[in-house]
């Protein structure tokens, strides 16, 4: 089973050379920390910076350079400062690699719930719906079950939806799942002394296990 | 030319009952911090706000907040704020949670006097309820319209007396797109310089789109989530 | 009888103190030298610039540096640069106060012909076409007949139309008229030496004559 | 994350026969004047140009008109080209005459992944025909599609290996614009810097929109109308 930093790991071998990645609050954000070296990645914000660096020493910190999750953050060089229309102009022009960010439920169709429980909880989608509705390539990091012991892994999506069949790929602290463009879950990679039967108890959608199913290496 | 007012009070003096304003700011960044106050301090009611976020409890829009004075909130995000969260829940506030790419895109749309932009975010989801879905190459879209506000109320690092506007780091965000948006837009800015001191090419708001300008003193810039290594 | 100069002048009058002007090439930039002392007004180039400055002395010639008709410029204290599609939104949101330009015909009800005479001539349309759908406040400078000698203050216009329905008032070498909302030429004013009974001649379009009609005042 | 190459024939290679381009500037200033000196030796015919003038005989894509390697021009103005004015009177040349204004938001359009704008240029006129026509708050405008290029080649001033660009003075023009619209983004510099250099807050395209970038030597930069006092 992984812990948040494992997710994080293991999702950041999905990240290739040169790519532009937006990294959603949560665990996503702590994927910055495992991109591989020598590797290019230019990490985005969708407020308006292209080339977000690590946090800044204490007494560092500048009120006016913070990344989506309002983290006051430091500038690398090569960094580019944008408004928010051409942040998302960039993102809806797919100029974005790659996408990872969470959610509380994602269907076998790739429909994806983020943003709202009715009568409980009212944050808003930020950016994250225009993310789903044009990045190519979307990574959800989240967990497989949540508090209550229930897969977030569903036939449908029991909350208000954030986007539509978008999503391509889940990590969660037990599996590395595709969704299949016809629908489905198909389980790629087990988490480190996770058992395909554990995986399939805790997935309530359509769980697709297609010959072994190999441990990941994080 | 000379745009320049005194003070935030003078420069919202005209701000009046039930009108639509824009804030700039993404969270507590780039905030017109001095504008909010003076609104707070007239005691300006019932009114429609468009803006990003909804500040925190006790700064930025959750000080309008606090006195009742907003009537609808426009925004994209609005956690962090628990008074928000009451009055939403109580229903003594009208939300109305927009993907945050489109508020800044029916800013843009404004500013360049287009009606209205298509955009896939929310495509399938409550968003979409109501507005037209339109099919291009493929791929649905809905249309939303450009906004409509009484006035906009930006915060840059520094401006001209001509109301140009240079924005400092990230706290640019919105700001830009809400300066152009404004039937009258208000410009409050930590330096305020003659006209020939900005670089024309560094230039991120023209001063056509800026009707009133002033130096705010002791700027707060509060930090939301302060995060270090 | 106005020389090209008389009927800059005259148009100079209708700018306000504050204005944002565009200036057509022609007889429009024509408008710029006289401007009254004292009055601040800024001049868009619809390339991209607020701010146009007088043309450079002989020797400091900026090729970056250009108005609309392509001519080379200066800028000036408070100049703000920005690319062509900020320079159309903001002439769209209608942000430019006055817009002033030339014309090969113009008809009673406010169209606008200026850029194509078919088989002849092909130059294109520019911004012009932006400019007359979008500008609440626009002055047309043109010659009152052609060189053929005929009117081009028409019922209708011949040639393809660059807007309808957007002229607000034209000036000649001969007139001052307002376009009416429900039609018609309305003399306003006539050039010295010249008789409405000129004018009346060179008109093709409906003229609406009320009453005395003052000489110009250049 | 280097996107540089060495010079012009290397950055165009594969740019072939039947291509739709965009190519940066405004009559010619901000002209990619090496990519098209290297697109006329490379002599690739039938191609479709998106650009807001068409050059002078003997100077921007005038050039490639003389070569016959223009198929078909997308321009708002295309006076001062007599060669042009020949070859699209004989019929040689197709022409589309768009509105500049429509034209440079077709380009940010592509840029900004909206399929479509309205503008109310063209209303009431041969640009209209055949277009969807659409009314709102009692004005009516065209629905103008965004442009689709296989490359977009654009002039700055400074760049830097990422390809973050900064353009100087009016020689901006088309350029962001047509930079962000391209499937691949080519930019010829005057000055290629390292990362670091430019300042975050004064690029005008971020290097997320450019693909290739190389410096340009003794740019020519030839000047329209002189005009001086």
């Amino acid at each position: 089973m992984l812990d948040k930093e494992g997710i994080a790991k293991r999702i950041a071998k999905e990240i290739k050379d040169g790519f532009y990645v937006n990294l959603g609050i949560g665990i996503p954000t702590l994927v910055a920390n495992y991109i591989p070296e020598g590797m290019e990645v230019v990490l985005q914000s969708e407020n308006g910076l292209l080339g977000i660096g690590p946090f800044p020493f204490a007494g560092e910190e500048d009120p006016d350079t913070i990344n989506a999750g309002k983290q006051t953050i430091t500038m690398l060089s090569g960094s580019a400062v944008f408004d928010s229309a051409m942040s998302f102009g960039m993102i809806r022009a797919r100029k974005v690699n790659l996408t990872i960010l969470g959610a509380m439920e994602v269907a076998e169709n790739g429909d994806i719930a983020s943003w709202k429980i009715p009568g409980k909880m009212v944050k808003g989608m930020g950016g994250a719906m225009d993310l789903v509705a044009s990045a190519e390539n979307i990574i959800v990091a989240m967990q497989h079950v949540n508090k209550a012991g229930e897969s977030k892994l569903l036939a449908k999506c029991s909350l208000p939806l954030t986007g539509i069949n978008c999503v391509k790929k889940i990590v969660t602290e037990l599996a590395v799942l595709d969704v299949l463009p016809d629908g489905g879950f198909k389980l790629l990679e087990r988490a480190p002394g996770v058992s395909v039967e554990q995986i399939r108890n805790s997935t309530a959608g359509r769980l697709i296990v297609d010959g072994e199913i190999p441990e990941m290496v994080v | 030319m000379n745009k320049v007012v005194s003070n935030a009070d003078e420069a919202i003096k005209d701000i009046e009952d039930g009108m639509t304003l824009m804030l700039g700011g993404f969270g507590l960044c780039g905030l017109p911090e001095k504008c909010i106050a003076a609104l707070v301090r007239k005691n300006v009611k019932g009114l429609t706000c468009i803006s990003n976020n909804a500040g925190v409890d006790d700064f930025g829009i959750g000080l309008m907040l606090k006195k009742r004075q907003v009537k609808k909130m426009i925004s994209s995000y609005v956690g962090e704020n628990a008074e928000f969260e009451r009055q939403l829940l109580s229903g003594e506030l009208e939300v109305e949670l927009i993907p945050q790419g489109t508020l800044a895109t029916r800013c843009m749309a404004a500013g360049y006097g287009m009606p209205a932009i298509f955009t896939p975010a929310g495509i399938g989801t409550e968003v979409a309820e109501g507005k037209e879905i339109r099919n291009f190459n493929g791929k649905d879209y809905l249309m939303e319209l450009a906004f409509e506000a009484d006035f906009a109320i930006v915060k840059a690092w520094k401006g001209d007396t001509m109301g140009n506007l240079v924005y400092r780091s990230t706290a640019r965000n919105f700001n830009p797109l809400m300066a152009m948006a404004g039937k009258i837009t208000i410009a409050e800015v930590e330096e305020l310089v003659e006209p020939g001191e900005l670089d024309p090419d560094h230039i991120h708001t023209p001063g056509i789109y800026v009707h009133r300008i002033f130096k705010g003193f002791d700027y707060e810039k509060r930090i939301e989530q302060r995060t270090v290594r």
